[in-house]
């Protein structure tokens, strides 16, 4: 965090973000803009506060000339750069992305906890996906309610791996990790032992609130139910990163 | 001031411990030395088990997901003990070309065993790997470490029953 | 050493070499080992015991791997003391140790003899593997013998970083990892990076399946590679270098190991190299099974000790790489080049190739194709050149169908296109790519919807699962292609496939995903009506049986497979 | 696509729990509108039990389950212009599909064997097959338009229908989602 004394070094550019103008500092990528300018480019695993993972690739956008698309959380803005979140191709390749997230794990939402307060869910309504085109994998996945408060469950799981990272980044535990590679990946605490016998969770449940669907809740909450905060977590990260 | 840390005991007496301390050493216990120490592991032990991912985790000062993470990320590492006998199928493009595929089934029918399993006796594992860069003599195996190329379903057979 | 030490050194060895009236080479090559040719190099020691007029070695690849197990002699001629001819022989066993022994200064084996004449031999124009079957790579002598680290020193004494710099971009070389990048422009990035902890890497994770031009370059002549890192790491101001290498290369990663050893010894590597300024270190760094780490962003990761998974990029490398710092990353091939280029300038290299694509490749042949082995040719040669000619073609009488380049990345070319000139961006443009050079040859048994599925597979099975296009997207492509093989999948499974190859290459994160679907285009562009023919018909709407369910046991516990 | 005024609608359910049909039934008074344009030609809430040889739109809630359910779904889009799946379980497969994570015979056993005190055996006369794996409608059959919810809003079915009614290709993307 840079203090008032350097203002004068950050340098301001302009762009266009569908044939809008805006202004922006150098260091803020195209989706912190976009949303400052109230345009809405949809995102999963990014989240503020966190590190850039560049995974979920919803957020791609596109520059108008180029047919290469970039992730709007992972490219910094450029002076006179136009860019467009919201053609046809994007929105037919965010519908395709959400169609195999919810064909890859075991998404039931109306027997799930977070039904009605899912970011999966209301990605799927703003894409428009009303149906899903490929098969469902239909894999099995285990449920872990051994820890006191917590559970989680892999069916629901996205491997955004905002988990693994507000544990290690800010809480500082680093009980998340994430196992196995591509289909096969997983979220493990420490050695995939389970979660309640982990000696390095603090229990202290900012997984859970940042969990984007049901995968990580809250014992005692069925269907439905269960209510996330995230808004703390740019706060806390100021606060840990401050020099 | 110096600081002195502590390193963890091993996990158990036996000597080839003493060869992943030497390992760990030689990278001065630096964290990025991770997938070199599990090689050492591996090397000593044939795979790699929750004492052995616990004792490297807690001397390279690393959280325990993380080396679980790294451990079943990678195919080379295994988490299980392998066969008494290995032998690698290799299913690279140019040995599927040349009947890869009918090596398998052939050990499938044999032996009862596809890849990544080992046999019920503990004798022999099979393992593929995705090119050993034998190409010009494909389809090649590697058995106990050494590689055999233009194999008939027979031949190889017969040179895995000559050794286990 | 200076210079002139060098040289005097360099003398010392060929006068050295030419005590010996024969020289027996028996490739060592891992082609050739595995059809006995460490029982023939044992056969042939024990026939010549202890006389000083034969020399017998073991070397690396000769290139004809099909042959193997090769043995050459080179006997200096009578009449000259430097004039030599030689003689190879293939399909070699240690029962003909005798034999050729016998013949040494009499008439040659016939019965064993290859002849060199033939355009495998003749039509090949080499560079990177100028001492591959040539020199023993386990000793530097033989390497220094043959103007090894003479660039090196060279550079070193009479020329600036800058001037190394305009050499590599004056010959135009281009990395031979697969992208074309050209090495250049890669290096000057480095270089205008502030001074300060910066990286080499020699990416030697070769990891495309039918490829082996890497493993054989590191065999057979590592010190050349070693050369080009310190004089990359000289030109771009860098003190420490890594050799990222698959672990499935024991035998390479040996020779490597010795090969630091001699020439820190030498002082060639270390702190200040040849009593100059400049210091370099290399370590060597093991592969765990991970195709991925060949995306140079998921290499520095593995480097690091962490999972080998790629990031978003910019900041690119050259920028922001190893541990943070400015970091070169080269492919082996790209490396083996340098040491000749500073040798005979860039202009010489330059003067090989096409206009855009300059120098020589290596090409791994495989499959169904005469002459398995190792080939390097000039740039711009035709594939019909490369397979007919120098390749002797599809055996056992069958047809040419296509040859498949670049890896899971690349694509099947067809016939009709063999007669055009390969570079790298003439096979782009048929919709394949150059890749590290494998090039896997099929002749009409193969269906190209099951190699489709094969690549798929692969690289499914080598996603590492960060991004969601790539880890679910290469998982249904895979199991669309299986149900076509399978002759269950209807028009619409095919057009699905196709969108999917449209928005996997468009959104993935890192070259594994973008090209993942390159094999099932490149088939589909050439061998649609193989897809078609699959094909289940659209029955009436009504019995369309899309069949959305999958079981998937495969998905169900990772760590249950290892 | 089908006439201004008058359209027959045949309705059915599969692997369900009937709740969309419910839902159906929640538009209350509006009814007796939709009495004024559509004739219900066959459906599990009418006495019609013969499916006509065509009918304007087709609406199917559930899962394709059964051997019966698969011939339903197929009979359904062969006879109707317009077949809509209804509801999550009709969508997606839903909760129905559940039991695809586990093997047939295991899911058999469980319900009729091991929890059962009293003769446990596994019926098979005079029941419909269960199939290997539950099914989206789509996964067997052609879908023309599909309406989310478990179960949909009153409110999602009644602008479906009015929509076709006037003769327009409803769109209820907006108004409902998986899980509503």
């Amino acid at each position: 965090m840079k203090g008032p004394g350097t203002a004068s070094s950050v340098r301001v550019v302009t762009l266009k973000i569908n044939d809008h103008d805006v202004s922006a500092r150098e260091s803020e990528s195209i989706l912190e803009v976009a949303r400052e300018n109230g345009i809405r480019i949809p995102s999963l695993c990014q989240m503020d506060g966190l590190s850039i993972a560049g995974a979920c690739r919803l957020c791609m956008v596109e520059l108008k000339g180029s047919s290469r698309l970039l992730a709007g959380c992972a490219t910094r803005v450029a002076e006179g750069m136009e860019v467009l979140t919201n053609t046809e191709r994007l929105r037919k390749y965010r519908r395709m992305i959400v169609e195999l997230l919810l064909a890859e794990r075991n998404h039931v939402c109306s027997v799930c906890v977070s039904n009605g307060r899912c970011e999966l869910q209301d990605l799927a309504f703003e894409c428009g996906v009303d149906h899903v085109r490929f098969p469902y994998r239909s894999a099995v996945y285990q449920v872990d309610a051994s820890h006191d408060w917590y559970r989680v469950d892999h069916n629901r799981c996205v491997l955004c791996l905002r988990c693994v990272r507000v544990c290690d980044e800010i809480e500082g535990a680093h009980t998340w990790d994430a196992m196995g590679r591509g289909i096969n990946c997983q979220v493990v605490t420490d050695l995939k032992r389970p979660w309640g016998e982990s000696d390095s969770c603090t229990g202290c449940g900012k997984c859970v609130q940042i969990c984007p669907t049901g995968a990580l809740v809250k014992h005692g909450t069925s269907a439905g139910e269960m209510e996330k905060d995230v808004h703390f977590l740019p706060y806390l990260s100021r606060m840990r990163h401050w020099e | 001031m110096t600081l002195t840390v502590q390193r963890p005991k091993p996990p158990s007496e036996d000597k080839r411990w003493k060869m992943i301390d030497v390992a760990m050493r030689r990278q001065g216990y630096s964290p990025h030395a991770l997938i070199e120490v599990l090689h050492a592991v591996q090397n000593a032990f044939g795979y790699l088990d929750d004492d052995s991912m616990t004792y490297v985790a807690e001397s390279l000062g690393l959280p325990l997901s993380k080396v679980y993470g790294v451990a079943t990320f990678y195919h080379l590492f295994a988490l299980k003990p392998q066969g008494e006998h290995t032998c690698v199928v290799c299913t690279g493009t140019a040995c599927y070309i040349k009947g890869a595929g009918d090596l398998v089934d052939g050990i499938k029918q044999r032996f009862g065993v596809r890849l990544g399993e080992t046999t019920e006796d503990k004798k022999l594992s099979i393992l593929s790997a995705r090119c050993i860069g034998a190409c010009s003599i494909a389809p090649a195996a590697v058995i106990d470490g050494k590689v055999h190329g233009h194999l008939s379903v027979d031949e190889l057979l017969a040179r895995i029953e000559k050794v286990v | 050493m200076h210079l002139d030490e060098l040289a005097d050194f360099a003398a010392e060895v060929r006068k050295e070499q030419q005590e010996s009236k024969h020289c027996i080479r028996v490739c060592m090559a891992a082609g050739c080992q595995s059809s006995g040719a460490a029982a023939v190099l044992d056969g042939l020691k024990g026939q010549v015991d202890d006389d000083a007029n034969v020399h017998v070695k073991g070397v690396g690849c000769m290139g004809l791997c099909a042959a193997g197990p090769l043995v050459e002699i080179e006997s200096l001629e009578a009449s000259s003391k430097t004039a030599s001819s030689k003689t190879l022989y293939q399909k070699v066993t240690a029962d003909d140790a005798e034999a050729i022994v016998d013949s040494l200064d009499a008439e040659p084996v016939e019965r064993l003899r290859c002849s060199t004449d033939i355009p495998f031999f003749a039509w090949q124009k080499k560079v990177v593997l100028e001492n591959s079957g040539i020199i023993d790579p386990e000793e530097i002598k033989e390497y220094i013998a043959a103007d090894g680290y003479l660039g090196l020193v060279t550079a070193l004494t009479e020329l600036t970083p800058a001037d190394v710099l305009r050499e590599i971009k004056a010959s135009g070389l281009r990395g031979r990892g697969g992208g074309g990048y050209l090495t250049g422009l890669k290096w000057s990035t480095v270089a205008k990076m502030p001074p300060g902890q910066k990286y080499v890497i020699c990416n030697s994770d070769e990891g495309d399946p039918g490829a082996f031009m890497d493993r054989a370059v590191l065999e057979s002549d590592p010190h050349r590679v070693l050369e080009g890192m310190v004089l990359a790491g000289y030109a771009v101001g860098a003190d420490h270098g890594f050799v990222y290498i698959r672990a499935e290369y024991p035998l390479a990663i040996e020779r490597l190991k010795k090969a630091i050893q001699q020439a820190t010894r030498q002082g060639l590597l270390g702190k200040n190299i040849c009593e100059t300024r400049l210091s370099f270190d290399i370590e060597i760094r093991l592969g765990a099974g991970a195709f991925v780490c060949g995306e140079e962003t998921a290499l520095m990761a593995s480097i690091e000790g962490s999972r080998g998974q790629p990031r978003p990029r910019p900041p690119y490398p050259a920028a922001y790489g190893l541990f943070g710092q400015p970091t070169l990353i080269n492919n082996v091939e790209t490396l083996a080049n340098v040491p000749s280029i500073i040798r005979h300038g860039g202009d010489w290299f330059a003067a090989m190739g096409t206009e855009r694509s300059k120098g020589t490749k290596v090409f791994a042949l495989a499959g169904r194709i005469q002459n398995t082995g190792l080939i390097e040719v000039p740039m711009g040669i035709t594939l019909r050149d490369i397979i007919e000619t120098i390749g002797g073609g599809v055996p056992d009488g069958k047809t040419f169908k296509a040859v498949q380049t670049g890896g899971p990345s690349g694509g099947c070319i067809p016939e009709q296109f063999l007669d055009l000139p390969v570079d790298y961006d003439t096979l782009r443009d048929v919709g394949s790519i150059m890749g590290s050079g494998g090039m896997i040859v099929m002749d009409q048994s193969s269906s190209m919807v099951e190699v489709a599925r094969y690549f798929m597979e692969f690289c499914m099975d080598e996603s590492c699962g960060k991004c969601v296009p790539c880890r679910a997207g290469t998982d249904q492509m895979y199991h669309l292609l299986d149900k076509i093989v399978k002759e269950k999948a209807t028009s619409r499974d095919l057009a699905l496939l196709e969108e999917l190859c449209d928005m996997v290459s468009a959104t993935s994160l890192c070259g594994l995903g973008q090209t993942a679907p390159n094999p099932v285009l490149s088939t589909l562009r050439y061998f649609r009506q193989e897809y078609e023919e699959k094909l289940q018909d659209l029955a009436v709407a009504g019995s369309g049986q899309a069949d959305l369910a999958r079981a998937d046991s495969s998905a169900s516990e990772t760590e249950e497979t290892k | 696509m089908m006439q201004q005024n008058r359209i027959t609608v045949a309705t059915t359910w599969l692997d369900g729990c009937s709740g969309c049909h419910m839902s159906l039934l929640d538009i209350d008074d509006r009814l007796f509108l939709l009495a004024e344009k559509v004739d219900f030609v066959y459906s599990p809430l009418v006495d019609a039990k013969q499916l006509p040889e065509s009918v304007d739109v087709g609406i199917i809630e559930g899962s394709v389950s059964t051997d019966e359910d698969l011939h339903k779904a197929i009979e359904f889009r062969k006879r109707c212009k317009f077949l809509i799946s209804l509801g999550d379980c009709a969508v997606s497969g839903n909760v129905p599909s559940m039991r695809n994570l586990f093997k047939l015979d295991d899911v058999l056993d469980r319900a009729y064997r091991e929890n059962v005190q009293v003769n446990p055996q596994i019926p098979r006369d005079g029941v419909p097959k269960l199939l290997e794996k539950v099914q989206p409608l789509h996964g067997v059959v052609d879908v023309d338009l599909f309406v989310q919810g478990c179960p949909p809003s009153a409110e999602v079915i009644w602008n479906v229908l009015s929509e076709l009614v006037a003769g327009r290709t409803p769109d209820p993307t907006k108004l409902t989602r998986f899980g509503a």
